[in-house]
């Protein structure tokens, strides 16, 4: 009797070896494979009678936890990076990058005339403003929603912050150059019509009168535009 | 020992007993070093115990069979006889102080330092080439998944960039302003209207212009006022609602409205043309 | 007492999975690269804080009886198939490429006795190396040009790379098969300069006292090895 019972033992014990390579031929040959592997093909290369559904149902349950997983694409196995942790194959790199005409006017007009609205900003340049202009002035970080203007509509209004300041080596807003300093460094010629001004800028985060707060949604507005994917 | 005692073969293993006399194929060896370590070998003794006197022996017996047979020898082998004849003859006679300092002795295990060097690169070697080597008897990952790069972008302008747009727009902006400035033609349209409302039914020939005294102060204006209301004269006339008189050419223009809409308009427009 | 009891477990149980999470990112980063990782590229992955080495530790430990293996290689850390499956894998690639005996002992020589000069190369075999065996070595990409010896006629040094510690899965030159033995003998010292004392071999990038710097055109006489690939 004992004889019987040790023999199983190690019957069950050979198994479970076998099985364990079987396994460890498997995770081989999907780790090594340069395409996913039907089970045809898996069978072919692992030991003759090996349950290769029941050894790749295995694998799986072993990886599922992991930060690698086995997966089945289109009838073929793979291994795969676990879903949740595809931002690791993710790099930021920083592209240096110029604004464009367009921005750094708006950009400037935004500056002199805070706070202002895409209609008042459109009304200076004379051309209409595309939302990308302004989506990238946000994104720059140097202009803010400030609040919404108290006017038909309810317009956002545009401000610039503190990181404007800081790029454009500015202690201050008001060190903005005005008109007669625009006309000495020959910026803006002297000859333009009577009552042409140049506002005194200031960036006061204090609200102001024909300003109302932003609501809730309004910074969620997906405003900033997605980083660019680029693959390598 | 003579060259028939010793068999060749490229390979490391030494020859098993009774074969072949004598293979002297020198296209095996990798030059005389090689030949030497070969022959070393069939000595079948440590290389630090080596005899260097017999293996001079066996290397030149070796040249000199590979000669008899008229093979080609590379120089370098038969630099090599040279010197282990030399060698040999130093190593047989008394110690004499040789020209470059160095005893027979120190050339001897010099030799033998080399060979024991090479054959232990050899050693290495194989073992280097033994071991499992990536792409054949180890992998990498068969797919590896690329790294996607996000592309943050760093944006940059300079104040001079800023003054500069603005400066230049706002310019540009309040010249176009004064440049263009509201066009005032008096359309054919407010002429009718105008002609209409003053003459009314003022049924007494008028001259035209003095209707019009009011529009023609601006001197800018005559010219359209003056078209546009002669115009909307004809088309009044031609819808018989006017009448015009003119006494000769160039004379001023009288109207007035026509009291009896079916009277002919057609001789008096004639008249007009003048 | 009980809560502070609790306590601890909860923060035991926080720790545990903070561990196994910092491990799944290791193991999704090793399995996605496409080359041996150092451990300050993984360090900057990993959460701030966490202990790259001990983890590594893990995982290798983890991985050891399995079908891949976590190894070292030139002090970078890679994944790849168990060396005893190689019977199993092997039949799937393409033959690599044989090289020549003189090739061989020509590597050898390299990678023992780096830096090491043509002509040293040529006293140890005792023979003329051709220049084709050279070229064959440096296309493998395991054989680089490090610089000149300072010594009359200026001639160019080899040595190993990492793609050679990594083809041969060497953690690093000292790993080198037999060297202890070949140090013991005094076969590598021989070599040696008078007066250095250096350890031999050495594929430490830092030319040494005796080596100039390469000059601008020996990168183009066709010796080249292809380029180490640069880190992305």
């Amino acid at each position: 009797m004992s004889n019987v019972a040790e023999m199983r033992v190690i019957v069950g014990d050979s198994e479970r070896a076998e099985r364990a390579e079987e396994l460890r031929i498997l995770e081989a040959l999907l780790f090594a494979a340069e395409e996913p592997l039907d089970e045809k093909t898996l069978s072919a290369r692992l030991p003759a009678g090996a349950d290769v559904g029941a050894l790749l149902a295995d694998l799986q349950n072993e990886y599922a936890p992991r930060g690698v997983n086995l997966v089945r694409v289109a009838g073929k196995w793979m291994l795969r990076t676990a879903g949740d942790l595809a931002w690791l194959l993710t790099r930021e790199t920083v592209a240096p990058r110029k604004l464009s005409r367009a921005a750094v006017e708006t950009l400037a007009i935004v500056a002199y005339h805070q706070p202002v609205t895409r209609a008042e900003i459109e009304e200076i340049r004379g051309v209409t403003t595309s939302k990308g202009t302004l989506d990238v002035l946000l994104e720059t970080g140097w202009v803010r929603l400030r609040g919404r203007r108290k006017a038909p509509g309810r317009p956002v209004t545009y401000g610039t912050n503190e990181a404007f300041l800081s790029h454009f080596g500015l202690e201050a807003l008001a060190d903005l150059p005005g008109l007669d300093e625009l006309k000495g460094s020959g910026l803006i010629e002297a000859s333009l019509p009577p009552g042409f001004t140049v506002p005194v800028p200031s960036d006061d985060p204090t609200l102001r009168e024909d300003e109302d707060p932003l609501e809730p949604g309004d910074l969620d507005l997906g405003l900033v535009p997605p980083a660019e994917r680029v693959e390598e | 020992m003579s060259a028939e005692d010793v068999a060749f073969e490229s390979e490391l293993e030494a020859p098993a007993a009774g074969e072949p006399a004598l293979v002297v194929d020198v296209e095996g060896f990798e030059g005389p070093l090689d030949l030497l370590l070969t022959l070393a070998r069939q000595q079948k003794v440590d290389l630090a115990k080596i005899s260097i006197l017999a293996l001079a022996d066996q290397y030149l017996a070796f040249i000199e069979a590979a000669r008899k047979l008229r093979l080609e020898l590379a120089a370098d082998y038969l630099v090599m006889a040279a010197w282990l004849a030399y060698l040999k003859s130093r190593l047989l006679l008394p110690e004499q102080p040789a020209p470059d300092g160095l005893s027979a002795e120190d050339m001897a295990n010099a030799l033998a330092q080399r060979l024991r060097r090479l054959e232990a690169i050899r050693q290495v070697a194989e073992q280097l080439l033994n071991r499992p080597q990536l792409g054949r008897d180890v992998f990498q990952r068969g797919q590896p998944e690329p790294i996607a790069e996000i592309k943050r972008p760093q944006w940059s302008a300079t104040l001079y960039d800023l003054l500069s747009a603005y400066a230049s727009r706002r310019q540009n902006q309040a010249r176009a302003i004064v440049r263009m400035p509201k066009r005032s033609v008096w359309s054919l349209a407010e002429a009718r209207e105008a002609i209409e409302r003053l003459i009314g039914r003022s049924f007494d020939w008028s001259p035209l212009d003095q209707y019009l005294i009011e529009y023609l102060v601006e001197p800018s204006q005559r010219p359209t006022v003056l078209a546009s209301s002669f115009a909307a004269t004809l088309e009044l006339v031609r819808e018989g609602r006017l009448e015009v008189h003119q006494h000769t050419a160039f004379a001023p223009l009288f109207v007035r409205a026509r009291a009896n809409e079916s009277a002919s308009g057609g001789v008096a427009a004639d008249a007009g043309n003048g």
